[in-house]
């Protein structure tokens, strides 16, 4: 039988010759991916309540530290202690401080035709380079690296076919808020996403990170992009043995529960308006509301590519004096990069907060979040009331260029005009 | 100017740094929270256990470290009137009588007053009698310009006053 | 009457012709600085005194350092509060994101030479490195000197320190004044003024003079100054400054005491917690595991200590049980530290860098240490509790044996990496 | 089994942040977390919920991050059984997987906050006390009803013999 891309994934690593949607399946996992967001609650639910304290693979599970750091507190000083330890003491691979667990794992370890699971619900990035990958809680962990596997109901697939070229200024962030916003918070509820089309070979391996990153605020449960030439010459550039996975892709005549047609010249810029990523607004609607906080960075927008924009926005010109503009790098890998090419220099001459490689402001835990009144636009992942600081402060979601017209400008703009593109 | 405070004494040692007094973490928080959680690196829950018109008695080098004024504003709000030690950092000295809180220098309180004595201070006398024991000690008086401002309050008050009395 | 440095300063801006120790003076005052984390409360006690405007708008610099990046919406308050008031009092010193407050007075002039000066932190007095008399007062205090332009200042005793011959590779500014603070305790300068002078001062980078004057405050010095020089005179004339006195202290000038050190003997030099007088030679505590490694703060946090921890680090890694932070002390310093290929160096060898603060120095944020864990850093403090948990250890150290020590994952002496 | 308690009604999309908010999670324990159960909507939930109390929500309830902080705060302030027009998907699977009842029914409109429901589990009813009403729903797919006889994913593994 004819099956999606995403079935085909899970057929294979559940050694079967065909899966169906619905059908529930136990699969191995390749990577198993914890963050000090959680990693605290898994290691108390293994001690305190699982008979058998054993781990199948520990050299696929990978901690990362990226949450919060660096610490702002004790507690949280605390907690990465007893993370660092329970890691050490069953050998995961470790990263503490090295960038955001989604990028890491693409710089890494991710490889097409695998099956990831990881802690944090973004984990559905990864699906941009041909993997079965999506987010699951404390409990499915411990289960996950006590057992190797996990079960999976497959998920029905919507097939989004893109077609056509994004004009300048807009990017695949505009696309996939548009997307959202068409279908709804949950309208991709226990869905898979796939993106295909004649647009996906014009779409750069980072862009389509970004479009596969926000499926879960569709409520997707992965996203999933065939591995083309691009996302395998990234691989061989960036893996140490240039391994690049095994190359899947979906059978003609498989069954999709249903097709989105998207025309990428006819996306516009976008916000997703507080405060919800559903709440997606043309950015003409909500043209002139003032801003105190531009954030860019994120598994969502903090790849090199994102920092060249902004470097090109900023470059000779200062940030607005009611903004703060703090910008995050995605990973050590993307600081290196963006240092090389004098980006960060451009930053930090704008007036921009230069931060370390973290979830910062996206996330609100530990550093640069808004106050009470106060409006933010930012390039990362949700915009949810508190989510990145004060609850009666007010996100917006945006691309890069929205970000970075917004910090100039002070208040929110339409990119394409401001900028002159 | 009051002539007398009466009180129990708290003992502490040498050098209570203003880290201990008011740790960093708690600067940003309105001091109606903050200073409950005075002294928790050494006594956790210390504010609880004061009663409105305690004293301090400690060692040498009372309130070293940041210029942080909550720590004297701390130890003022949870009802402690006075500290006496044998020496002050200069700035948390000077911050706690702006603040109308009495940092009393005596290097021999320390010996005649044990955790829990009464302690009454003769503000006038410059004397510390334990109550308990009927222990005393002196101390010096303070500087005629900080005198104005206690007398006054604290330095608010004087201001407020200067500014009051400019005004008309 | 032969006066110190500190007696000139304070004779001549009570406008005196000579003042002695103990004397009570009333002083114009040059510049004053207030943070984020007090601004408000500063601005509370102003308005509650019945101030109506500031004394001068231009004579206060109001600098964001402590809470940035703010982690939560509580302390985004205190930039709101405090913008607010810079604008209605027409005050434009404000920095929101460039660095520390001490660097920030020294890189922007707002100190000079000569000047008195009042901020609401105790390493106001940073800038008796290029010798103005700088000390650190509370916030309802500073709230007077934003509506009167004075304060009263007693007349500190000077304790002089006489520092001759020259450090040895691998021996910085940092280990000399944590040698002199662990000789005199945490007291031992309380309510006086330390000053320093002889050749080594003079062969000292003006960098290494303020890391000297900013720990001063450790030995409860009301300030500590160095007499101006070309080195001094050179950064301001670089900034367009020129209008100051090159005050020097007279040659019999009356001391409470005079200590004399060879810098040539000097080793490396730690602090360990509860207590910045809890000094000793590093090599007493070799060996030692680091889980965390701090560069940075108003000590330590300028470029050429930037400098020196890239060029021990570069091309090796860090060792992987430690994570090691970078905190340039100003904006400023972090963009010359990349042109200089300092922060590239840092960040290949695994280190990470963060927004130029405060950071974890203050004990708000920047990377707190868990309890149990050892951390060796290049700033002034290790107070029990104040940059983590009550039994978090804090070994306070040069940029240089910071640096080798994230390196080895144990405290090692940075004279057997040169 | 069945379970019975006074409803607590949300609207539809309650995401994880509104539930628990971001700049608790790395507090030590769920224990000292679940004060801040709700915080952006409702002041001290902790206080007010009563143990067995359910929840009532509309559709997606739980979108947004994955962190089973959220449904492990309302199993320790005494939820025991979340009732939604429909759950985002990482939520259900967690509350689930803590043996805290996640029940997809279309009951919203006709229950009130404070009314009071019985679930029945076998029969897969809800009735509203003190009135006729009566819903019915789905019954779980049969992997996951082991995993809720069972009490939840660890009790399962732990007593599977693996």
């Amino acid at each position: 039988m004819a099956m999606t891309l995403s079935e085909k994934v899970l057929a294979r690593a559940a050694g079967k010759d065909e899966v169906t949607p619905g059908e529930i399946v136990q699969t191995e996992i390749d990577w198993i991916m914890t963050n000090d967001a959680t990693t605290h609650v898994s290691i108390d639910i293994f001690e305190q309540k699982l008979l058998k304290q054993e781990i199948k693979h520990p050299e696929r599970v990978i901690w990362v530290v990226d949450h919060n750091i660096p610490a702002e507190s004790v507690e949280t000083a605390n907690v990465h202690r007893k993370q660092r330890i329970f890691a050490g003491k069953h050998g995961f691979n470790s990263h503490v401080g090295e960038g955001i667990c989604h990028q890491l794992l693409v710089e890494k370890y991710v490889l097409p035709g695998q099956v990831v699971i990881g802690a944090d619900s973004h984990t559905c990035s990864h699906g941009a380079l041909g993997a079965f990958a999506t987010g699951v809680g404390s409990t499915d962990l411990v289960g996950a690296i006590r057992e190797g596997s996990l079960w999976f109901m497959v998920p029905a697939t919507l097939k989004f076919h893109l077609t056509g070229k994004l004009r300048e200024g807009v990017t695949t962030k505009d696309l996939i808020l548009t997307i959202i916003g068409d279908i709804s918070a949950n309208g991709a509820n226990y869905r898979a996403m796939e993106f295909s089309g004649p647009a996906v070979s014009t779409l750069s391996f980072e862009s389509r990170l970004a479009l596969c990153n926000l499926v879960v605020e569709a409520g997707g449960k992965n996203a999933i992009m065939e591995a083309d030439e691009k996302v395998v010459g990234y691989l061989r550039r960036n893996r140490p043995q240039g391994a690049t996975g095994v190359v899947l892709q979906g059978d003609q005549g498989a069954a999709y529960e249903k097709f989105f047609h998207y025309d990428l010249s006819q996306i516009a810029p976008v916000v997703a308006c507080p405060h919800a990523v559903d709440n997606v607004s043309p950015i003409i609607a909500v043209e002139g509301r003032e801003i105190d906080q531009v954030f860019v960075g994120s598994c969502s927008n903090g790849r090199i590519e994102d920092l060249r924009i902004l470097g090109r926005i900023l470059k000779g010109n200062r940030v607005h004096s009611r903004v703060r503009l703090a910008v995050s790098p995605a990973s050590t890998r993307v600081f290196l990069q963006a240092l090389e090419e004098g980006l960060i220099s451009t930053f930090l001459e704008a007036g921009a907060m230069v931060l370390n490689p973290n979830c910062s402001t996206c996330w609100g835990g530990c550093q640069a979040v808004v106050g009470d009144g106060e409006r933010l636009l930012s390039t990362g992942t949700r915009n949810f009331k508190g989510r990145s600081g004060s609850a009666l402060a007010e996100v917006f979601l945006g691309s890069v260029y929205s970000a970075g017209a917004a910090a100039l400008a002070g208040k929110i703009v339409n990119p394409i005009n401001y900028l002159g593109l | 100017m009051e002539n007398n405070l009466t009180g129990n004494a708290w003992k502490f040692g040498n050098n209570i740094d203003t880290d201990i007094i008011m740790p960093s973490q708690y600067l940003s928080w309105p001091l109606e929270e903050s200073y409950r959680l005075a002294f928790e690196p050494l006594r956790k829950g210390f504010a609880d256990l004061v009663t409105p018109g305690d004293v301090i008695v400690a060692g040498s080098n009372f309130g070293s470290g940041s210029s942080r004024e909550q720590a004297a504003q701390a130890i003022f709000r949870m009802g402690i009137r006075a500290v006496i030690a044998n020496s002050y950092a200069r700035i948390f000295y000077r911050n706690a009588l702006n603040i109308g809180l009495y940092a009393i220098e005596c290097p021999e309180a320390e010996a005649i007053i044990e955790e829990g004595n009464r302690v009454k201070i003769d503000l006038d006398r410059g004397v510390l009698l334990n109550l308990s024991t009927a222990r005393e000690a002196s101390f010096g008086p303070f500087p005629q310009n900080l005198r104005k401002i206690m007398e006054a309050g604290g330095l608010v008050e004087y201001m407020k006053k200067r500014n009051h009395q400019e005004a008309r | 009457m032969a006066m110190t440095l500190a007696e000139k300063i304070l004779a001549r801006k009570a406008l005196k012709k000579e003042v002695a120790p103990g004397e009570l003076v009333t002083v114009a005052v040059d510049h004053t600085m207030t943070y984020d984390l007090f601004c408000p409360s500063v601005v509370e006690a102003f308005k509650e005194m019945g101030f109506k405007q500031v004394w001068n708008p231009n004579k206060i610099a109001i600098i964001f350092d402590h809470l940035v990046p703010a982690k939560n919406a509580k302390e985004v308050e205190h930039f709101k509060v405090s913008l607010a008031f810079a604008r209605a009092q027409g005050i434009t010193k404000v920095h929101q994101h460039d660095g520390i407050c001490h660097q920030l007075l020294f890189e922007k002039g707002y100190s000079r030479p000569g000047d008195v000066i009042l901020g609401t932190d105790s390493h106001t007095v940073t800038t008796g490195g290029v010798g103005a008399f700088a000390t650190g007062i509370g916030y309802t205090e500073m709230a007077s000197i934003w509506g009167t332009g004075e304060i009263w200042l007693k007349v500190p005793e000077t304790l002089r320190f006489e520092i001759e011959g020259e450090l040895a590779p691998g021996v910085s500014a940092k280990d000399l004044i944590l040698k002199i603070i662990g000789d005199i305790g945490h007291a031992g300068a309380t309510y006086k003024a330390m000053e320093f002078g002889g050749t080594l001062i003079g062969r000292l980078s003006v960098a290494q003079r303020l890391t000297i004057a900013n720990m001063s405050v450790e030995a409860g010095a009301k300030a500590g100054l160095m007499a101006p020089d070309e080195k001094v005179l050179e950064h301001y004339r670089e900034l367009g400054i020129t209008d100051f006195p090159m005050l020097r202290p007279d040659p019999d000038a009356a001391y409470r005491s005079v200590s004399r050190y060879d810098a040539s003997k000097l080793v490396p030099m730690v602090s360990c917690s509860p207590a910045v007088d809890n000094v000793m030679p590093l090599f007493e505590v070799a060996g030692e595991e680091v889980r965390k490694a701090f560069l940075g703060s108003c000590t330590n946090g300028r470029l050429e200590d930037i400098e020196m921890a890239a060029s021990l680090v570069r091309g090796k890694k860090i060792h992987p049980k430690v994570e090691m932070i970078v905190t340039p002390a100003s904006r400023t310093i972090y963009q010359q530290a990349i042109q200089s290929g300092a922060v590239a160096a840092l960040v290949e060898a695994g280190a990470y860098v963060t927004v130029p603060a405060c950071g974890l120095c203050s004990g708000i944020n920047g990377g707190v240490v868990a309890d149990g864990d050892t951390i060796i850093s290049s700033n002034n403090r290790n107070f029990l509790g104040r940059m983590g948990g009550p039994t978090a250890r804090v070994i306070l150290a040069s940029p240089a044996s910071v640096a080798v020590s994230a390196l080895a994952g144990k405290v090692v002496d940075p004279r057997e990496y040169l | 089994m069945d379970y019975k308690g006074r409803v607590w009604k949300f609207g539809d999309n309650i995401d994880t942040d509104v539930i628990f908010p971001s700049q608790y999670m790395l507090l030590p324990t769920i224990e000292e977390m679940k004060v801040h159960t709700f915080e952006p909507l409702v002041a001290n939930f902790h206080e007010k919920v009563r143990p067995g109390d359910m929840i009532l929500g509309g559709e997606n309830f739980g979108g947004g991050s994955s962190r089973e902080q959220a449904p492990s705060v309302l199993k320790a302030v005494g939820i025991t059984c979340i009732i939604a027009k429909s759950f985002a998907r990482i939520f259900y699977r967690n509350a689930i997987n803590i043996g805290l009842l996640a029940i997809v029914c279309n009951c919203y409109d006709e229950v009130h906050e404070g009314d009071v429901l019985s679930v029945d589990l076998a029969w897969q009813i809800i009735e509203v006390e003190g009135s006729e009403l009566r819903f019915g729903f789905k019954s779980f797919p049969p992997h996951v009803t082991q995993m809720v006889a069972a009490g939840g994913l660890i009790e399962y593994i732990n007593g599977s013999g693996r």
